[in-house]
Order: structure tokens, then C-alpha cells, then sequence
């Protein structure tokens, strides 16, 4: 019903850090300025590996609409084995975005009307030092590059302070390599 | 409008003798004490005490001789039981006067 | 400070600010992570309080029971299930006058097994003599518990601070977090008059006879129907106190002002759309919508459930042509009880609205706007065919 | 127990904490213990109690019978309201107090022992009396895990219970808690010296089990709550023994009873109105069983 909410949604696995990802970027938006921030992970019972999702939306003013995403602006995908699983394109917008993290050059994939975006996250996150497999912070320099809606230090400073405890300089240049090396597709 | 005291009425009990009123009145039989059986009574020695340890309400005084609380004691008759000089009879209420009640 | 964290955590670092001394809870789904994050605060040495493990929330209710009787400001946390199992010892609670405050992460009742969010469960607790606070977003949330902390504490008698499973309790958003000593401020230690002390011993909760009786002073103590006419009482009071507090945290923390009903658009409203929670938000796009329509509409989000504010509820509808009370919970065989609520208040106003009840999201239905925005137009415009049938939103076969 | 510890009548002391006037039976085995383990803990002391014989024995409002603090609960809480006492006790800077659970059988174990395991299980800082008088008296006299195979009860009216008596301090032994012992009402000194070493051994759980004689409930005369108390003790029956770290040792009359021949538990099943029904196969039954424990003892 509302026109200015952007509406993002995670695709990742139980256990793989969407959620993680997700407050990330709602904490730098809202530092950002946007007044209206919710975060809302998939309401029930998640269970480690099964696909899950989770639901971002963003707004100048605040967002009184708790409801889980059904038209997304934009789909973010911590893996791109999830799209043999999921259809993470369903009710995705007219020329709606897509960020992928996939070794897959950007011409393997066909989204029709929709826009592309891929990374190797994976690969940045491990020559950044982290563990193989943790793609949560990488992801958002993707998402950052694709959209450009927080803004790069926001988002360093905001992913720094998520792991204060644990590699905070690591996972923020995961984010950084996989900004610069973000490709972008036409619709 | 606030109220300005908000009444705690609860049920909060302070101790004091006597909830069940005066249970000596539900006594049928009488514990008499024979002082000249009573062994800390017939040796002047603190001794025996027997009748003030079993005694379920407490009514039996730790002295020489002991003493039986009447307005209080329910007549269960275990203090006449567990004496070992037998220097407490169990005697039908019925036969003291009111007076003597 | 702003953060951004869920509702959970929201009602959890509200707990931390009051200088709770002893928590109990038992894990149940939405709420446990308020209990998990508790857990935290109390092993890290942020809140230096007892945290009890407990076996259930039977043996919760227990704890809280007895550490407050003892003089400790006490906390628990539960939903749907779990509060039901606490049921006696809820009414137990009440009728000692303890003011524990209670969070619970609303959710749907078994059976059949739900997770997910409706208002069932701490509705069918209404009548227990708890304090019932109803809250919409996560600052209601947190400003709720440190609230509720002292309204329990100046009226002796349980808050519960109710919040929607899920929808509030895992989602994240903004929200501004007081400093400890604004806080101070606010909520002074609790000191209560009589509490478990061998200096003073007293026995609490006695059997009380049916009569009135002497007290070892000579003094007549009351029976059981004049302690229980006193929790009404006191309950009807707690209207007022709920005012007077909510006052004075606007004063110290610049937010509140709207005790008992929350409205939006409601100035000039024909129509209002009257609800508890977090539903009471999703509403306002919709009446945005009909407002861009012509419809004069507003939406009114009741934060007080009990004591039941039924003045402040009259004065804000009495006025207007309709209300559409749309309630997650039913009173089965009857109708819902908001809607029986709403009525009996407003039976004694000159004129009276026409009062619809629509029924929605049980079990964690997902409320569509769409779906709302018609329940609301078929309500405005079909007045004298829907009668006090409670109507079903959202039902798919 | 180590004998130079013992109390005896001279040296206990004659405070009383319990007041006279209340409401508990004629003969109550209740009675004793109640007075008697309220000398061994002091003044410095918290009650939690549930319903049961004890809340009415305590007095009904406002007048109350025990000169402690007590919060009454509801009947399965008690461990649990114990528990929250304690925290509120160390929360307030008062945990040299003695928090103490006291409830009846059914109240222990039956209906309370969710929330008795749960403590346990935490190790909580309590001392847990549970007065067996082996059925629920206070509501009149109904069967319990507790009450004894071929007892007449209200609720085992024609055929008498069916079923065993459930080892309630075997249970809660099975926790690995500090200190789990049994006594008797009919050994006052026994029991004094037990609550007091439970009361020093502050910081986990402590649990004692007292065999509770009640007239009306079984059916003696009130002047025989001692012998029969007693009479349970010498057939073997009922035995008072102490579990301390884990660590078995019969104590006091059931000590002495090692190696020595036991009074029929036919003898003692003739003192009350509630074996009346008993077959000579239930009675042998049970002898077998005693025969078969105290085998175990000495072996």
C-alpha cells in the first residue's frame, strides 16, 4: 500500500548468517537516515541448512506494517545452490534486483526482466581470512555495490561493531573485496 | 484521579496462642500428673521429661514437676502412654467441676 | 541511545534497566529469547540478579511468587502454553498482591500445536486480577516493562506486558534506550511493608474463612470477599495510577502521553477501527488509504486491557458513527471479548456507534493489508447486516 | 551419626516456636515433628508450605500457629516457592537464613516432585521436610504414592491399595544431593539431631523424610502415636537411615536393629483399623520384602 518502503528479502540457509546480514544492513540504514527500519526473520521454526528467508524493509518514515515481504524491490542470495531449491525470484517487482553470490560468471544466468548482480563472495571472504563458508558479510558489499541505498562506511563501521568480538577487520574487508568485485548485469 | 492508597489487604497472619480456639475443650480424658510417681518430680533432678518431649501442641512445661496447660491440652493421652513411671492417668473430664475445668 | 534489536530483547534490556533481583522462567517459543538474553545479562555480570532455571512455568510462577513475598523484585517470562500451566499459580499471584511483572510473547493456544501469534492466550487470562499492558512496537515494549515495574509495585498487584509473538518478539527495529539513571530516577527500589522477615514473622497466604474475624489485637480482620472486593478495588484504581505514572515517565524520558488508548486520525473520525497490538500500527496504512478515499476513518490501538479503561474508551468512541473491533482471540460460544468490552462501555453513552467484530490472524494467519482494508469498507458500508456474529478475516476455505 | 553430637530430652532446648491452641488432631504424629524440627532450625528461619495438615495446623487467618516467617503455595510449588525464597535471600543480602520446604507426602511425592526434582537437580540451598503420613489426610484420608500396599483409604474403600508404597527418599536420593536421611516422628531426638545437621550443611539441597503416625488416618488411638511410630521402626518397615554424599549408613533404633531379630510386621499391621482388610498373602508378601532389604543391609 505504502510506495516509499524498499523491500529487501534474504535467501540463505539456517545457520548461514542471513539473519546476521540483515540487522547489519538495518543498523547502517537506519544511521543512514532512514527512520523506518524492520527486520523480520522467517516466524517459526528454522532449522539448520533447510533454506530460510528474511524479510528487510526500509523507509524514510516509519513502517507500521509488520507483514512478511511479498513483493520484494530486491532479493539478496547467500548461495546460489539455494536456486535449485527456491524460487527466489517469486513476486519479485518489475526490473526488481537480484545479488547473488555465485563462482559463476554473470552470463550463466538468465533472470529475464529482472536486474543481476554477482559476486564470488565466498572466494572474498576467504582470501579476507575468514573460515570457508562465511559469506553473511561479504554479502553486503555485493548488496552495497548492487543498490548503493546505505552507503560503504556505514556499513564497514556497522559490520565492525556486529563482530566486535570476532575478526571485526576480516569481515569487513570480506564486504570490501566483494564490493570492488561485484558485477552488474542489465535488466 | 489516582487513588492515593492502595489498601494491601492480604491474608497476612501474626502468631498468637489459641487459633483453634481453646482446644482444651476438646478434651474427653484428663492427663493427672501423680507428683509422688513422677521421677523428676519424686528426685528434684531434671530427668525423664518424656510427657514435655511427645507431647504433639506443647502444653507440657520442661519443669519440676512439669506442668499440663488444661486450657490448651486435647487429652490425646500419649504423655499418660509414653510415661515410664506411669505417673499420668487419663480420668474422664466429666467428673471435674466447672471449677476445676 | 537507539538500537536496533528485536522485541525480545527490547523487553529484556527494560528488565536489565529496572534493577530486577530475581528472574525464573522456562523455555517456550516466541519467548525464550528474552529469557535467553536475560540469562546473559546475569552470567556476564551486567545485571546482578538471581536467575532461576526452573523445571517449569509452574515452578516459574513459584519462584517469583516467593522471592517477591520476600522482598525481591521479581520477573518471569512466557507464552500461549506456558502461561496456561501457570494458571493457579497467575491467580495465586493476584491474590497475594505481588507485583510481579510478567512479559508475555503472544501466541496462539494448542490444540491444535501453533507457534504463531494470536492474543488467545493472555485473553483467557483476563480475570485473573493481573494488570493486563498491551504493546505495539518495540519501544512500547521496552518502556512498558520499566513502567509496569512501578505501577505493580504502587498499586501491589502483577503486571503482564503483552507484546505479539513473533511480529514483535523476533522482529528488529529501532528503538531508544534510556540511561540507567534516567531510570533511577524513575523507578526507586522496591520496598515493600511486609515481606518474609523472622524479625517480623508473619504467615502469608492463610486459609481465610468465608467471615470476618478478630485479630490477636481485637482489631477485625477481613474474610475472603472483603480481600477479593479489595483487589477489585484496587484494580479499578490502577486506572488512575496507570495515568499518573505514565505522567511522570514522560516527564523524566519525553515519551507516553497516551495512557489507555493509542489514536490515529481519529480527530474527526466517522469510523474507528479499535484493536490491541501490534495490529493496531498495520492499520494505520490502511486508513491512510480510505482517508486518500474520502473515507473518514481512524484507528485507535487500546494499550490497557485490564483494569478495562472503560471512561477513556466511551469518551474516544462514543462519539463516532462505528467501531470495527477486529481482535485475534474469541471468546468460543460467544464473541470476542474486546468486542463484549468495547459494548458494555459504550451501553451507557447517550448515543451509541454501531460495533462490528472481526476476527483475524489466529494461529499466525498472515493479516494482508488488502484483506483488512476490505473488512474495514464492508463494515462501513453494511451496517445494519452485520450483526454481533463475529466476522472471520483472512479464512481460506 | 557420631553419638557424642546426640541430643538428648535435657539438653534440647525448651524454645518453642510452634504455638498452642492450634487446629491439628488430637494425637497428631504432626504435632511432634513439627515442634520438634522447628527447635533443631531456629528462629532464623523461612517456611514454604503448601496446602496439606500443616497449613491448618499453622492457623487460619490472621491468627497464625508458628512463630516463623511462611508463605503458603500452591500444592505442587513448594520446591520451587523454597527455591524462590532463597534467591530472594541471597538478592537481598540475607542468606544466612534457613530456607526450609515442609509438606506431606502426597504434596512431596505425588504431586510436588516436578518441581522437588527440579530443585534438587539445581542443587538449590534448601532443607525439604516432607511428614509422610502415607495417604491425603488433610482432605480426608484419600490414597497416595505413598500410602502402603492393602491400606484402606477412601479412595481404596473395598479391596485396599493395589499398589506399593513409592521410595520417596529413594528418588530423591537418586539426585546425588548432599544429604538425604528419614526419621520418625516417634524419635524426636533423632529427628532434631537430623535437621540440625541438615540446617549446618548449608549451600545444597537437603532432604528428610519423616514417617508420620496419624490416628484418624490409620485408624489407633491417640495415645498410641508414639508405639506405633515406633512399632513400625522395629518390624523393619520404616527404617532411619542417613544418605550423606552419596555415603548409606542406618541410624539410631534402626541401627541397632542390625543383626537382631525384627518384630513381626504382623504385629504391627494388628494396631490399626486401616490394615483390617489385609490377606495373609499381602501380610507374608510384605514380610518377604523387609526380610529381603534387611538381607541387603547386612550383606
Amino acid at each position: 500500500m505504502r510506495q516509499d518502503i524498499i523491500e529487501i528479502r534474504w535467501h540463505g540457509r539456517g545457520g548461514q548468517g542471513a539473519i546476521t546480514a540483515a540487522k547489519i544492513v538495518a543498523n547502517a540504514a537506519f544511521k543512514a537516515g532512514y527512520k523506518g527500519v524492520v527486520m523480520a526473520p522467517t516466524f517459526g521454526t528454522e532449522r539448520r541448512g533447510a533454506p530460510v528467508f528474511t524479510s528487510l524493509k526500509i523507509s524514510r518514515e516509519k513502517i507500521y506494517d509488520l507483514s512478511p515481504i511479498a513483493t520484494p524491490d530486491m532479493v539478496v542470495v547467500l548461495d546460489h545452490t539455494l536456486l535449485e531449491e527456491v524460487d527466489v525470484t517469486s513476486g519479485l517487482k518489475e526490473g526488481g534486483e537480484i545479488i547473488l553470490n555465485t563462482p559463476k560468471p554473470i552470463d550463466a544466468y538468465d533472470f529475464g526482466n529482472h536486474k543481476l548482480a554477482v559476486a564470488d563472495v565466498t572466494a572474498c571472504a576467504t582470501e579476507a581470512g575468514l573460515a570457508p563458508g562465511i559469506v553473511n558479510t561479504g554479502i553486503i558489499g555485493a548488496f552495497e555495490k548492487a543498490t548503493g541505498l546505505v552507503g560503504r562506511e556505514l556499513l564497514g563501521e556497522a559490520i565492525r561493531k556486529e563482530f566486535a568480538a570476532m575478526k571485526p577487520e576480516e569481515n569487513a574487508q570480506a564486504a570490501s573485496l566483494s564490493f570492488d568485485r561485484t558485477v552488474i548485469g542489465g535488466a | 484521579m489516582s487513588k492515593e492508597e492502595f489498601c494491601n489487604m492480604i491474608s497476612i497472619s501474626e502468631p498468637g496462642p489459641g487459633d483453634g480456639g481453646n482446644t482444651g475443650s476438646w478434651r474427653v480424658l484428663r492427663p493427672v500428673l501423680d507428683t509422688t510417681k513422677c521421677i523428676p518430680a519424686k528426685t528434684g533432678k531434671p530427668s525423664c521429661f518424656n510427657c514435655w518431649l511427645y507431647c504433639p501442641d506443647g502444653v507440657v512445661t520442661k519443669t519440676i514437676p512439669p506442668t499440663i496447660d488444661y486450657t490448651y491440652c486435647k487429652g490425646c493421652g500419649i504423655c499418660a502412654e509414653e510415661c515410664p513411671s506411669g505417673a499420668i492417668t487419663m480420668v474422664d473430664e466429666a467428673s471435674f467441676t466447672k471449677e476445676e475445668k | 541511545m537507539h538500537v536496533i534489536e528485536s522485541g525480545n530483547v527490547a523487553a529484556a534490556t527494560g528488565v536489565k534497566l529496572a534493577r530486577t533481583q530475581v528472574i525464573a522462567a522456562y523455555p517456550i517459543t516466541p519467548q525464550t529469547p528474552l529469557t535467553e538474553k536475560l540469562s546473559e545479562f546475569v552470567e556476564g555480570g551486567e545485571l546482578p540478579a538471581e536467575y532461576i532455571p526452573v523445571e517449569s512455568e509452574h515452578s516459574a510462577m513459584a519462584v517469583c511468587i516467593a522471592s517477591s513475598t520476600a522482598g525481591a523484585r521479581s520477573f518471569t517470562a512466557t507464552s500461549a502454553n506456558g502461561l496456561l500451566y501457570m494458571n493457579e499459580q497467575l491467580h495465586w499471584a493476584a491474590g497475594s498482591r505481588l507485583p510481579i511483572v510478567m512479559c508475555v510473547a503472544n501466541r496462539g493456544v494448542g490444540a491444535p500445536w501453533t507457534v504463531w501469534n494470536d492474543h488467545q492466550d493472555t485473553i483467557s487470562q483476563r480475570d485473573l486480577g493481573w494488570i493486563q499492558l498491551y504493546c505495539a512496537d518495540h519501544q512500547q515494549i521496552h518502556d512498558t516493562v520499566i513502567k509496569a515495574f512501578k505501577l505493580a509495585e504502587t498499586v501491589s498487584i502483577p503486571v503482564m506486558v503483552c507484546y505479539d509473538g513473533y511480529l514483535l518478539s523476533h522482529t528488529y527495529m529501532p528503538f531508544e534506550q534510556p540511561d540507567q539513571e534516567q531510570v533511577d530516577a524513575f523507578l526507586p527500589p522496591f520496598a515493600p511493608e511486609h515481606f518474609l522477615n523472622p524479625e517480623a514473622p508473619r504467615n502469608f497466604n492463610t486459609v481465610t474463612l468465608p467471615d470476618v474475624r478478630p485479630d490477636i489485637h481485637g482489631n477485625t480482620a477481613p474474610g475472603y470477599m472483603e480481600i477479593r472486593k479489595a483487589l477489585h478495588s484496587d484494580l479499578r484504581g490502577a486506572i488512575g495510577e496507570i495515568e499518573k505514572i505514565d505522567g511522570e515517565f514522560g516527564e523524566i524520558f519525553g515519551r507516553g502521553g497516551e495512557p489507555f488508548v493509542e489514536p490515529y486520525r481519529c480527530d474527526d473520525a466517522d469510523y474507528v477501527a479499535f484493536c490491541m497490538g501490534s495490529l493496531s500500527y498495520q492499520i494505520r496504512d490502511v486508513v491512510d488509504a480510505m482517508r486518500e478515499e474520502g473515507t473518514k476513518i481512524g484507528v485507535m490501538g487500546l494499550k490497557v486491557y485490564r483494569p478495562f479503561p472503560d471512561v477513556a474508551v466511551r469518551d474516544a468512541l462514543a462519539k463516532c458513527k462505528g467501531v470495527i473491533v477486529l481482535e485475534k482471540a474469541l471468546s468460543y460460544g460467544n464473541q470476542g471479548a474486546l468486542f463484549a468490552d468495547v459494548k458494555s462501555a459504550l451501553f451507557s453513552a447517550e448515543t451509541r456507534p454501531f460495533v462490528h467484530n472481526y476476527i483475524v490472524g489466529l494461529g499466525g494467519r498472515e493479516i494482508k493489508t488488502e484483506h483488512l482494508y476490505d473488512a474495514l469498507t464492508e463494515s462501513i458500508n453494511n451496517e445494519a447486516a452485520i450483526g454481533d456474529e463475529p466476522q472471520w478475516v483472512g479464512l481460506k476455505m | 551419626m557420631d553419638n557424642a553430637k546426640k541430643t538428648t530430652i535435657l539438653n534440647l532446648t525448651d524454645d518453642e516456636l510452634v504455638n498452642p491452641g492450634n487446629r491439628a488432631c488430637s494425637g497428631c504424629g504432626l504435632g511432634i515433628v513439627y515442634r520438634t524440627a522447628l527447635k533443631a532450625l531456629g528462629k532464623d528461619t523461612v517456611l514454604a508450605v503448601p496446602p496439606s495438615c500443616l497449613t491448618v495446623l499453622q492457623g487460619l487467618y490472621p491468627v497464625a500457629a508458628t512463630k516463623l516467617p511462611c508463605v503458603n503455595v500452591t500444592f505442587a510449588s513448594t520446591a520451587a516457592a523454597a527455591t524462590g525464597v532463597r534467591a530472594a535471600m541471597r538478592a537481598t543480602g540475607r542468606d544466612h537464613l534457613n530456607v526450609v520446604a515442609f509438606a506431606g507426602d502426597g504434596g512431596t511425592g505425588d504431586i510436588g516432585i516436578q518441581a522437588l526434582s527440579g530443585a534438587c537437580e539445581r542443587g538449590e540451598d534448601i532443607i525439604y521436610i516432607c511428614y509422610d503420613n502415607e495417604a491425603y489426610m488433610n482432605t480426608g484420608v484419600q490414597r497416595s504414592g505413598t500410602t502402603p500396599k492393602g491400606v484402606m483409604t477412601t479412595t481404596t474403600p473395598i479391596k485396599g491399595k493395589l499398589q506399593h508404597k513409592k521410595d520417596v527418599p529413594s528418588i530423591i536420593a537418586a539426585h546425588g544431593i548432599d544429604y538425604v536421611a528419614t526419621a520418625s516422628a516417634a524419635y524426636p531426638l533423632d529427628l532434631y539431631d537430623k535437621v540440625k545437621k541438615a540446617a549446618a550443611m548449608k549451600g545444597g539441597t537437603r532432604y528428610i523424610h519423616v514417617h508420620t503416625p496419624c490416628p484418624p488416618g490409620w485408624g489407633f488411638d491417640t495415645r498410641y502415636t508414639i508405639k506405633v511410630g515406633k512399632m513400625s521402626v522395629a518390624t523393619g518397615l520404616f527404617d532411619l537411615y542417613e544418605i550423606e554424599k552419596g555415603k548409606f549408613s542406618l541410624t539410631g533404633e534402626s541401627a541397632k536393629r542390625l543383626g537382631k531379630e525384627r518384630t513381626p510386621i504382623a504385629e504391627y499391621f494388628k494396631t490399626q483399623r486401616r490394615f483390617k482388610g489385609l490377606t495373609q498373602e499381602i501380610i507374608d508378601e510384605m514380610q518377604a520384602i523387609i526380610d529381603d532389604k534387611w538381607a541387603a543391609y547386612t550383606a
